[in-house]
């Protein structure tokens, strides 16, 4: 096939990206089907929705990123002069690196060693009296950390680093896994509603106004509840129910793109809406899209925490939240099961925020929060 | 700054208006009470009792319409039953002039009730009352009562109920067809409802569901220690002192002005109200007892409790069938030490359990039982042994699923699968939660069938996912341990496991029917099943618990054991 | 200044609102009975102490609270009785659903009212001041402190002040105590521990968010107008640039209020035992109680459309180049 | 001559920016007469608003400050008075009118309370007294049905009706001094001509003291009385405007003139001085101008000019004379 042929077929489904997007789009879908209907586990749900996010990400996150490598490097330029935002960007890859090689160095954090339990951090040293029903005795038993276990160990003796490591893994999962979900769905309804404007505005704005009605955190845990919790399903509830705030925000940015000269150009050479919003509308709202996303990961993190906080969490893995819950029945022993998650919830968000205060700065200097 | 500080100010104030003004639509659940004078009682009555609890709210003070344990007790505070028991399982009467008297033929129960107890509209509460109770409300097809089964009886094949029958006022009898020797017990809880109120209600279960005297124990009359005063959903449940107890005529009893049931989001938060003084009771978890007991102003109790850990073999088709084999069964047991898991889980508070039949009950018996999972019956290489002659020479790999969140069980999954693995024996740990337990590994269902599931569908029926091992906690009723055959009869309806042995079946059959009237006969049927049952392993029983009190020092009266309230109105703060 | 248009746009908006719950009704409800769990779950081990048939228990009570008839006639029967202003009996608490919100919505007000205020209250002076004084020491501390406060989880937050204040200290119950009367200086003073919680969150976004909004307006002709006019400092701060900044504030702290019931306030509830719709809910949650579950959707639903409203109706008149149609 | 109510002193205000330091106003002075309008002309981006807004001390700092000179009215130097008394002295005695009365006027509140506003806060009258004045000053300035106009928002007015109630706002308290900041730019050409009238009119009738600032010296030519020429924040030429329109010394103001489109004789094209005016923050050494001076000499390369009086009270910055 011929590059002008590439070139016409690219135009008439919207843009090269679509071209391949179509494509990998079918695959994926009948990948899924088949996991679904014939054969077990190809994927398992998460790795879907991680393919499914990839695919979206490349094509119109870091394709347009690329393509204009030298505002990237402008926009890089100012976001560096945030020192605090360059901090939580270093946070955030510290913690990516820990949740992916992290594992490879700690024990298994589902490993229960129960000789070893409520093993203090290392530098503190915890005075533990057991009472021994059968002699009716006191034993005190004096335990101080030690580096075996650096952040000490949990009532089962689990080692509480290893945990914290597989819990950076599910928070960052969640936080990155629903945001794109809501961003990408938000992005999408907020741009179509937007650029065609008229019946099919209205009744997605309705629809957006019924979602945002729903009591959010109730909706979570009521399906949740009804459900059962996977980390998937926690996952994908948070992603569809999320995603009204971006559609909003998209919407009212596209409203003042729609009319601006080099859509009309498009308009006029005939290009296909289709087209136009995917290959004009959504690489202009790219820089705002990061913004949002960047800015709504802590939200998902802490209501993934919050669920697992109050007993809804996914029990075949260890969060941050569900240590935090644990760790809250038997703070006056051992504290650090409790302080340590929490402190890693806390910075995690932190750093989330400042690198979108920093991406908002350098994108739009002069917008509002 | 100052400003600031004005501002706040302006706030309070602000807060306070608008606070007063929503005064007039808030109407708080406080049920306004006759005023009467309380007579002066004979030991100085005073103070607020509050027990803390980090259970879950009761479902309503309308008792014969629950089945959760809560509603009951709530509801207790301000009605006795018939007899209750001490520590000792000595009768206590309550309502009851003297022990329900059974006929030689043990099928005819007679109950004398006191002659001086009262509604709260004064009247009289007759045998007429209980007969009611039983007839038209427990019986009745409109009212659904949850428990009826405890007053029905297998006659010819069809399932029909008692025979209430009034002699006199305070005299009435019960009588049965076939004979049930512990169906006693379930006499002796007789608790009444007032036939001149409920009349009114009669047949619609609406109404009577939200019948106001009901649902906030307006009719109590003397019958109970306490009356009903508030009940605050989710937050607190509270009676007062009633004068005019029929137990407190001379004694004055009971001896707190108000008792409170505090309802707290987690343990933790009830340990700490308890250290801090704000509340008068809780119990303590297991890891913090020692805590507590080094405080001088707690006092902690360990007294026995009915609840047992076991680990239940699943039996049923989608199980290891090596676990349908006695010496597989048998081996694992052999494999995991009793007494690590009191020690290493419960801390010390558990006593090892080899039957159902936990040591506080009258029926009790140790000799001939096998005790698994403690030395000589502890020992890995006759375990290897036994799987060996079993003809399971390779390695498996064996699910234990367990509900997700309660420590305990959890912490017995992780050793057991450590004990396990020493017998070659690889144990994955599946933990769920407690819905997705019920649903998809305890009920049950014959594949293919499109009947409901349930927790015993018979032998055929196989839960939705498959496991092998499942850690879960009971508890049982030491009087009448024969009611443990939901378990482990075959035809069960909590046999989950699809445990199926007809000597079991017939021991069960014979320790409710005549032949276990005479009491000493009935121990030795006890004795033999729980024999049986030691050898079949089942499950594998693990420990019965102990439980953990802690009360403020200045409580007094207190006597520690199995029924440790039962005579709480008599405890005083000193 | 004539608003006649807003008339016909409020009733608009109201009848639209009544759709829009009609239709969460009708989700929530099924949602909530074609779930799988069961009211019985939580017998299971009653039932098994008693030696109980859990069949048949399960069996008796669906039967009585007619749950085991087909969900088409539940459904049709429960929005019926709506209608006729009956929000049903919940058999989780054996109370009218009407009289459990009534008793128990002040918790959760008195809680959220209180937080918002102060939350509000401080977090707009913070972020005035640091907005006035941009890139002073202040205003770095100013956002760094925003920074955390928005980040901090805060029922991690609510958990170590009680460890902290209540247990360590002594400062503090360690519960919130229904038995103080609700219109009194111990009120107050229990209060305090969940406000911290809950408002913490609250204030630093306020703080973030003034102090952004006030800035957008800070350098604007109209506040050198108000300057050349001799106006003092406070008047051009206070008056002609907050009344500028002040749009984006209503709507956001409208929309906290929408939001936060069954969110923030309700982890804090359970954190500090108070009783307040938020637990009242989840309970019912947990316990199949459809009839409360979609009582108080459908209530917080209308709440936030009401407040949208609200937020709407403020804008035309706080800002009058707004025009709805 | 009559004494000047307001004399402007080396006035310099600079702006301290990431790029340096821009020299907005460089050593300018002028005197104003009592009773006299001053026209401060130039093109745009030549320092006359900043110069105006010197004199109000509205420079908005950080960035902009005044670094050095005198600002004397009625023997007080604004540069240096107190916070308080500069107050009193705004709105009351030295109002200011700004280009763009759309975005000069609050948009949330009413053009009545914004005028009212002022006068309560200078002038000892009840509300309704500060009323029906703010309603005269509308009507004055040829807003018709004031009452109504009165309770309007800006964005409901339209662009010259702005303006007047700026104006109005301006004169609200009759002071000594207003300073008019290019009010005719932003709006269209009828309604520049009416503004001008109104301008006109209150010289005559209020005997007000104006500064006006403007690029048109048509505009001057018509009201003005002296004239401060400005390029690149230094003064080029100042004179009476009768004179200085009949011979301009400075070659940039004689540019300026050539500027003007001139109907009594025919040209095929407008003339313009060649090149723009340098970014303030790298000015060329020496004359300011020299880059596009077509007299420029070597010496204009090497230093500024100094002040030198061709006339009595015609200055001019020019190495020529």
């Amino acid at each position: 096939m011929t590059k002008k042929g590439i070139k016409q077929l690219a135009g008439k489904v919207g843009g090269i990206k679509n071209l391949i997007l179509i494509p990998l789009a079918t695959l994926w879908l009948l990948t899924l089907l088949l996991d679904i209907f014939f054969v077990e586990r190809i994927f398992s749900p998460l790795g879907y929705l991680y393919l499914a996010l990839g695919i979206v990400v490349l094509l119109y996150v870091v394709w347009p990123l690329y393509t204009s490598r030298r505002l990237v490097q402008y926009y890089w330029q100012r976001v560096k002069r945030n020192r605090l935002a360059v901090l939580g960007l270093g946070f955030i890859l510290f913690l990516i690196l820990l949740a992916i090689f992290g594992p490879l160095f700690t024990p298994d954090p589902t490993a229960a060693n129960f000789e070893g339990k409520n093993m203090p951090p290392v530098g503190f040293s915890s005075e533990e009296s057991i009472y021994n029903a059968g002699t009716g005795q006191f034993i005190t038993k004096a335990t101080s950390g030690s580096w075996e276990h650096p952040l000490g160990t949990d009532n089962k003796g689990r080692d509480l680093l290893a945990m914290i490591v597989s819990g950076a893994g599910v928070s960052l999962q969640v936080g990155l896994l629903a945001t794109g979900i809501a961003v990408a769905l938000g992005t999408l309804i907020g741009v179509v509603s937007a650029y065609l404007g008229g019946k099919v505005d209205n009744i997605l704005m309705r629809f957006t106004d019924i979602m945002m009605t729903f009591p959010f955190f109730l909706l979570l845990v009521f399906i949740i509840f009804i459900f059962g919790p996977s980390l998937a399903f926690i996952v994908l509830v948070i992603g569809l129910t999320g995603w009204t705030g971006v559609a909003r925000l998209i919407r009212s940015e596209t409203l003042s793109l729609r009319t601006r000269e080099f859509i009309l150009a498009a308009k006029a050479l005939g290009a296909s809406d289709g087209r136009i919003i995917l290959a004009h509308l959504v690489p202009n709202v790219v820089s705002l899209i990061v913004v949002i996303a960047t800015l709504s990961i802590p939200g998902v993190i802490l209501a993934e925490a919050a669920l697992s906080f109050i007993g809804l969490g996914d029990p075949a893995v260890t969060s941050w939240g569900m240590i935090l819950r644990a760790g809250q029945q038997s703070l006056d022993i051992t504290w650090w099961v409790a302080v340590v998650p929490g402190v890693m919830l806390f910075l995690t968000v932190l750093a989330f925020n400042f690198v979108g205060d920093g991406l908002r700065d350098a994108f739009d200097p002069r917008s509002s929060v | 700054m100052k400003r600031v500080l004005y501002i706040l100010l302006l706030v309070v104030i602000y807060w306070y208006v608008s606070a007063f003004s929503l005064l007039l639509f808030h109407s708080p659940s406080v049920v306004s009470q006759p005023k009467q004078e309380a007579p002066p009682p004979a030991k100085e009555a005073g103070g607020v009792f509050i027990s803390g609890t980090s259970a879950g709210d009761a479902e309503t003070l309308n008792w014969i319409l629950a089945a959760d344990s809560a509603s009951l007790s709530y509801a207790g505070h301000t009605v006795d039953p018939l007899v209750t028991y001490d520590n000792e399982w000595r009768l206590q009467l309550r309502t009851a002039a003297r022990d329900v008297e059974v006929s030689e033929d043990g099928l005819v129960y007679t109950v004398t009730i006191r002659d001086d107890l009262r509604w709260s509209d004064g009247s009289k509460v007759t045998a007429e009352d209980y007969a009611y109770t039983l007839e038209s409300l427990m019986f009745s097809d409109w009212l659904n009562y949850p428990y009826k089964s405890d007053w029905q009886e297998e006659v010819g094949g069809e399932t029909v109920f008692v025979t209430p029958q009034v002699v006199d006022e305070t005299t009435f009898t019960i009588t049965r067809q076939t004979v049930y020797p512990e169906f006693i017990y379930t006499v002796r809880n007789l608790v009444p409802y007032p036939k001149y109120i409920a009349v009114k209600y009669e047949g619609d279960v609406e109404a009577f569901t939200q019948a106001p005297e009901f649902n906030n124990l307006t009719y109590t009359g003397n019958l109970g220690p306490y009356k009903f005063k508030e009940w605050l959903r989710n937050d607190k449940f509270v009676v007062e002192r009633n004068p005019d107890y029929y137990l407190g005529k001379d004694s004055g009893a009971p001896y707190f002005a108000q008792y409170i049931v505090k309802l707290f989001g987690t343990s933790a938060t009830a340990h700490a109200a308890l250290e801090a003084g704000d509340i008068t009771y809780t119990g303590i978890d297991p890891d913090k007892v020692s805590k507590f007991k080094k405080m001088e102003w707690i006092n902690v109790y360990t007294v026995p409790t009915t609840g047992y850990l076991f680990l239940a073999y699943n039996l049923r088709d989608n199980g290891w069938e090596g676990l349908k084999i006695k010496e597989v069964r048998q081996a694992l047991s052999l494999a995991v030490s009793k007494e690590l898991i009191i020690e290493q889980v419960l801390y010390g508070f558990g006593e090892p359990a080899f039957s159902f039949i936990p040591k506080v009950s009258p029926w009790y018996v140790a000799e001939g039982v096998a005790q698994y999972g403690v030395k000589p019956l502890l020992d890995e290489e006759k375990a290897k042994e036994l799987l060996l002659n079993a003809g399971y020479d390779k390695p498996v790999k064996l699910t234990l699923v367990t509900n997700a969140g309660n420590d305990e069980r959890e912490n017995i999954g992780y050793l057991v699968k450590e004990r396990l693995s020493a017998i070659g024996i690889e144990v994955e740990l599946k933990f769920v939660p407690w819905a997705t337990l019920l649903r998809k590994y305890l009920m049950n269902k014959t594949l293919g069938t499109d009947e409901e599931a349930r927790y015993n569908n018979g032998v055929g029926a196989v839960s939705e996912e498959p496991w092998d091992l499942m850690v879960m906690g009971f508890s049982t009723n030491p009087l009448s341990p024969s009611g443990q055959d939901v378990f482990y009869s075959t035809t069960g309806g909590l046999n989950f496991f699809g445990y199926s042995n007809t000597q079991v079946d017939e021991l069960f059959r014979k320790a409710k029917s005549a032949e276990a009237l005479d009491e000493g006969a009935r121990k030795e049927l006890y004795a033999e099943l729980s024999r049986l049952i030691s050898e079949e392993q089942p499950v594998d029983f693990l420990a019965f618990q102990l439980a953990n009190a802690g009360f403020q020092k200045n409580v007094r009266g207190i006597e520690p054991g199995i029924n440790m309230g039962y005579n709480y109105h008599l405890w005083y703060f000193e | 200044m004539r608003k006649t248009w807003l008339k016909d746009y409020i009733i608009k908006r109201l009848f639209y609102a009544v759709i829009i719950a009609w239709g969460i009704l009708t989700i929530t409800f099924i949602m909530v009975r074609v779930g799988p769990s069961s009211p019985a779950d939580k017998y299971l081990a009653n039932l098994a102490a008693r030696g109980e048939e859990p069949a048949q228990v399960i069996e008796a009570i669906e039967a009585r609270y007619g749950l085991d008839k087909p969900l088409h006639e539940q459904y049709i029967s429960y929005v019926g009785n709506l209608a006729r202003g009956d929000w049903g009996w919940s058999f989780s608490t054996s109370m009218p659903v009407t009289e459990l919100i009534k008793t128990h919505w002040i918790y959760s007000f008195q809680l959220i009212l209180l937080s918002t205020i102060l939350a509000a209250l401080v977090g707009i002076l913070i972020g005035i001041y640091s907005a006035v004084r941009q890139y002073s020491k202040t205003d770095y501390i100013a956002t760094f402190f925003s920074f955390i406060g928005i980040s901090i989880p805060n029922f991690w937050l609510g958990v170590m002040l009680i460890l902290l204040f209540a247990v360590q200290l002594g400062l503090f119950k360690t519960y919130y105590d229904t038995a103080v009367p609700l219109f009194s200086l111990a009120n107050l003073k229990q209060l305090i521990l969940p406000v911290v919680t809950l408002g913490t969150g609250m204030m630093a976004g306020y703080t973030r968010y003034t102090r952004s909004a006030m800035l957008d307006n800070l350098r604007k002709d109209f506040v050198r107008t108000a300057r050349a006019k001799g106006l003092p400092e406070t008047t051009v701060i206070g008056k002609h640039v907050f009344r500028n900044a002040v749009l984006p504030l209503v709507t956001i702290i409208m929309f906290d209020l929408g939001s936060i019931v069954f969110g923030g306030a309700y982890l804090t509830e359970i954190i500090f035992g108070i009783p307040g719709l938020g637990r009242i809910s989840f309970n019912a949650i947990f316990a199949d109680d459809y009839a409360v579950v979609v009582a108080v959707t459908l209530i917080s639903a209308f709440l936030v459309l009401l407040i949208n409203l609200a937020t709407d109706i403020a804008y035309a008149y706080l800002d009058p180049r707004i025009r709805y149609d | 001559m009559e004494k000047a109510i307001l004399s402007v002193k080396e006035l310099k205000t600079y702006f301290f920016t990431r790029r340096g330091i821009v020299r907005a106003v460089d050593n300018v002075s002028f005197e104003l007469v009592k009773g006299e309008c001053l026209c401060l002309v130039g093109e745009s981006g030549c320092g006359k608003t900043v110069t105006a807004l010197s004199i109000l001390r509205l420079v908005d700092s950080p960035p902009g400050r005044i670094v050095g000179g005198e600002i004397f009215y009625d023997g007080t130097d604004l540069t240096k008075c107190s916070a308080e008394r500069l107050r009193h002295i705004r709105g009351k005695e030295i109002a200011m009118i700004f280009q763009d009365a759309q975005s000069a006027l609050n948009p949330v509140f009413t053009i009545g309370d914004q005028i009212v506003e002022q006068i309560k806060l200078h002038l000892k009258v009840s509300r309704r007294g500060a009323k029906n004045r703010a309603i005269n000053l509308l009507k004055e300035v040829g807003i018709p049905s004031p009452e109504a106009a009165a309770g309007y928002y800006p964005h409901q007015l339209s662009g010259g009706m702005r303006q007047r109630a700026m104006i109005a706002m301006g004169l609200s308290c009759n002071p000594r001094l207003l300073i008019a900041d290019e009010p005719t730019t932003a709006v269209d050409v009828t309604i520049k001509a009416q503004i001008i009238d109104i301008f006109r009119q209150l010289k005559e009738s209020r005997k007000m003291s104006l500064i006006f600032i403007t690029h048109e010296l048509g505009i001057v030519s018509e009201i003005g009385d002296r004239i401060v020429v400005m390029y690149a924040g230094r003064v080029a030429e100042t004179s009476l405007v009768s004179e200085l329109l009949k011979n301009p010394k400075h070659p940039y103001t004689s540019g300026l003139i050539k500027c003007l489109p001139d109907i009594t004789q025919e040209k095929e094209r407008l003339e313009s001085i060649p090149g723009t005016v340098p970014s303030l923050d790298n000015l060329p050494g020496g004359c300011l101008f020299h880059p596009r001076c077509s007299r420029a000499m070597a010496i204009c390369r090497q230093q500024q000019p100094p002040p030198v009086n061709v006339k009595r009270g015609h200055t001019v910055f020019c190495h020529l004379y």
